[in-house]
């Protein structure tokens, strides 16, 4: 993937957060307090506006700047924690024009790691980590997973965070009754996920 | 939804304008940002004291920005953590050299925000020091979790903190006196109806006619219970006894006791139920020093209403009654 | 019907007890009325100030007794004006020999019940002065009917009045300078829902989801006129300008502003709705020396709003400033 | 009618006040605050709780009670008016222990001029007078009127508020919106009258 390739990713993860924002905000009211939809629209919108004109070939200067408008635009706990994970994996390929497999691994598994020292939370806690440690365990002890089993594993940790107890973030408050709604961090994530494995699949084919 | 706005999506630049404009005498706006500070920032040689937080709690942050009380607000949009660039500007603005106390309610948002902005302003070689404030009892303790939630009793946080730095204290007292009054105040609070986020443009969920939620946050997020609707006297009973069980008054202590309304119920109710809620501390022997009953951390327009109790000795009494000169208190 | 309350019947007298039991130095209740006066009443040597009406206006009125405002408050059922008997014993408890102004809202009810109270006064040799407000601008001006309403403009009469008598004015100059107030105050009320009087326990009217009612009163009446919902930008432009139209502002005369909530509208809104008044008042000139933003003229848990502006002299800027010491202003 | 007469009277009047409290206070919504039933059965139930124990033969003394009552426990636009109504109607009565038809219709107007002079309002400002002053005028008129022709007419005069536009008491606040709906203070009117006439027709038969 080029750094063609990664503006072209934010942007459909953009289009897809724009559709579901409301869907977003639904499951945030049920078990949050109801805003991960605007607020992760409202930050996304600005990213795609910015790296519209943005040239510069170094995949790592591009997260570098997704990061910073994430984490000066989102707000809430999403914010900080998306802009962690993009500043983190923005590190790992700093100065990289073409990205691998094993580069792009390497990187996301950086930014779970910034998610997880900014939350401090765990898997199992219903949140986003739920469906990032999971998927990228995987996918890095099996780099040979299909792009479409990829895609069917992030759905399935999506719905898994649906039966658990929330540990961490706002949904915590509700103790048990957090049960039964999906964690909104977790499909916001999933269209992350959902959406670079499309575009890897474009890019293959 | 029906709302006295203008743009959903543009509420709180146009409230923070609004509020410059109508006590301009008081407050400041820093240009291009959603942090007002106090008219004269930063104090020289004070301690300056920054709070903020989502929009939709108002008077709560920008209200209590003035004399003995915040140097600055930060204003996320509506029940959304500010960013760290905005927390950081406002340290920035208010820093005198003394030192800035950030006050930052236990939100997972707020305190990565926060934080953020900590890192930022600390390697700008500002002293910062960092307070968490985590009064809702409604919530069991336990560091497995994300913790207690702040909530209205934040307010004491601000008011006793604020008039420590005005008497001229240092950081690490201001801290001090800011922890102490947290370990020292608990809250509940209880809804009648759900509240509207402009930009989402409905309610964050629904309640029947004769239910309520008990154990209410701030942000319109669902409480930790759904009953049948109460008598003023079951909720007094039902607030007091889960407040009181962590507070122990010993020894003549006196408390401090805040009614707040969480925007829609109106003055009369809070009334009301402040009859409720000293006929059982009364009757549980604990003595009320003083008593506040109004909005003072609101929840845009639910209705509903929080209970806080804030132990006090000598030095909060005295820090509690040093005036003030805000919008909200 | 969601209320925080125990016995709709009950509503008024524990209010009142929960007022008290909140404010023990600033309020007493004289015992078997719903008259609440200053703690130091009667004050020797000063003219008293009383005033009242139904319930459900909170902080009016009783949030306002105290020094440097009201006397005594006098408390009616809710929307329902108190009874002569009531206003006679608030009369004679706050006279202290230099005479009493009763400051009443201009409906029938007040009107008829504090006259017969002050008929009553007058027969036991004690001195009584009345003014009448009618601020309300939403309906035409004409001796053939009623006249006009008296809303939330009603409390710069008491603020004013209050400073005069306080600083130890006659019972004419009070008299004189309420009458100046209410002279130079004008205020109009937009609501977005209707609200509940708790013993009839539905409320008064319906509302769509789209509408609102302009020319609103404070009592849970209709306004003038029900339209689409409008922004808070063109409520502006009405309000003001029906405002405006009764007020000449000349030689650089300023104004007072009272944004006024009418119960569940939040703050935020009320800021919003000030940045649009400010901008108008000063495109069409007029310099604002004070903005006050609050609830301080409800209509229980109704939700919207009213502006009031009041022409200021010297004088009424002196008066105004003074300092008081209650719990609604 | 004596002084058994006047208390059977009151306590009817209370009665259907009880039953007519809600429609008083619905009508009331419509163009004022919805107050009038929640007043007038207030102070009509007080009324009757202290007239049980009331001895005295002398109708004025116990219209006087009546009246101070209603002064102190109604409340609003109704209580002065109907409180006033009644002290000056007791003062027409005072001593009279057997009270004719021409007392009665002499001590009714005398209470209608004290509704007119607390309350400044006239016939067609959409108030109880439109019942009272018609009514009266017609009874002293033509004093042989038969009780239920001037229970028909009591009904005509309250029916006819309703295409009146109010100019006294709070819904006149409401201009040309008041009309449409019967005034309030005139469907209470009309009970005091109706009952009233349905007690004359047993105190005659
Ligand atoms: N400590 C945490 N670690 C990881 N993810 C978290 C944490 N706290 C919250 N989240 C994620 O953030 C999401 C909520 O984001 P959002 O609604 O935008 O912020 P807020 O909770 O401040 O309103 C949750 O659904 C969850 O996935
Ligand atoms: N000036 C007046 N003269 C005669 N009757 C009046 C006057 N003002 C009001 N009323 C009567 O009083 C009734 C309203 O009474 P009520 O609702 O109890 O008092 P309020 O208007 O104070 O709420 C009206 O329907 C009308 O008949
Ligand atoms: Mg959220
Ligand atoms: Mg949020
Ligand atoms: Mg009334
Ligand atoms: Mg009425």
């Amino acid at each position: 993937m080029n750094q063609e390739d990664f503006k072209k990713w934010i942007k459909q993860v953009n289009e897809r957060i724009q559709e579901q924002k409301e869907y977003l905000s639904e499951l945030d009211g049920a078990i949050g307090d109801g805003d991960h939809g605007v607020n992760m629209a409202r930050g996304f919108q600005e990213v795609v506006n910015r790296i519209e004109t943005f040239e510069n070939p170094d995949i790592g200067a591009l997260l570098q700047q997704v990061a910073m408008t994430l984490i000066g635009k989102v707000g809430g706990a999403s914010g900080p924690l998306y802009g962690t994970a993009f500043l983190k994996a923005a590190g790992v390929l700093k100065g990289v024009t073409e990205c691998t497999q094993s580069d792009l691994i390497l990187a996301l598994e950086e930014g779970l790691k910034g998610i997880k020292m900014r939350g401090k939370a765990e898997v199992g806690d219903k949140t986003m980590i739920d469906v990032w440690e999971p998927l990228l365990s995987k996918w890095k002890e099996n780099p040979e997973t299909s792009l479409k089993e990829l895609k069917a594993f992030t759905a399935e940790c999506m719905e898994g965070t649906r039966h658990l107890e929330a540990k961490k973030g706002r949904a915590a408050y509700l103790g048990k009754r957090s049960i039964g709604t999906l964690d909104p961090g977790s499909v916001s994530s999933y269209i992350l996920f959902d959406t670079l494995f499309s575009n890897l699949e474009d890019v293959a084919s | 939804m029906k709302k006295v706005i203008n743009d959903p999506n543009g509420v709180v630049s146009e409230m923070l304008e609004g509020m410059v404009l109508a006590y301009p005498e008081k407050l400041r706006q820093l240009e291009g940002t959603t942090v007002l500070v106090r008219k004269d920032a930063p104090v020289t040689g004070k301690v300056a004291i920054v709070s903020g937080g989502g929009s939709g709690h108002e008077p709560s942050h920008a209200g209590y920005v003035g004399r003995g009380m915040l140097d600055a607000a930060v204003a996320g949009e509506v029940f959304t953590s500010p960013t760290p660039d905005q927390v950081y500007e406002a340290i920035k603005a208010v820093d005198s050299g003394a030192g800035v106390l950030l006050i930052i309610k236990n939100y997972t948002g707020d305190v990565m925000n926060f934080e953020m902005a900590a890192e930022m302003a600390e390697a700008e070689g500002i002293k910062v020091a960092k307070v968490i404030v985590n009064d809702d009892v409604a919530v069991e303790n336990s560091t497995y979790t994300t913790g207690r939630r702040g909530i209205a009793g934040t307010v004491f946080v601000h008011k006793i903190a604020g008039a420590k730095a005005e008497k001229g204290a240092s950081l690490e007292e201001v801290e001090a006196v800011a922890n102490k009054v947290i370990t020292r105040v608990k809250s509940m609070g209880i809804a009648l109806s759900p509240c509207t986020v402009p930009a989402v443009r409905k309610p964050g969920f629904e309640m029947a006619d004769d239910e309520m939620e008990i154990g209410m946050g701030i942000h319109g997020e669902p409480g930790t219970e759904r009953t049948k609707m109460k008598t003023s006297r079951e909720i007094a009973e039902l607030l007091v006894e889960k407040v009181l069980a962590e507070l122990e008054f010993t020894n003549g202590e006196e408390a401090a006791v805040l009614i707040n309304g969480l925007g829609a119920t109106p003055l009369m109710e809070l009334y009301i139920f402040n009859k409720d809620v000293a006929e059982l501390l009364k009757q549980k022997g604990v003595k009320v020093y003083k008593t506040f009953i109004g909005e003072y951390m609101t929840s845009i327009e639910m209705a509903g209403l929080s209970l806080s109790i804030l132990k006090l000795d000598e030095e909060l009494i005295n820090l509690l009654d040093m005036p003030v000169d805000v919008v909200g208190w």
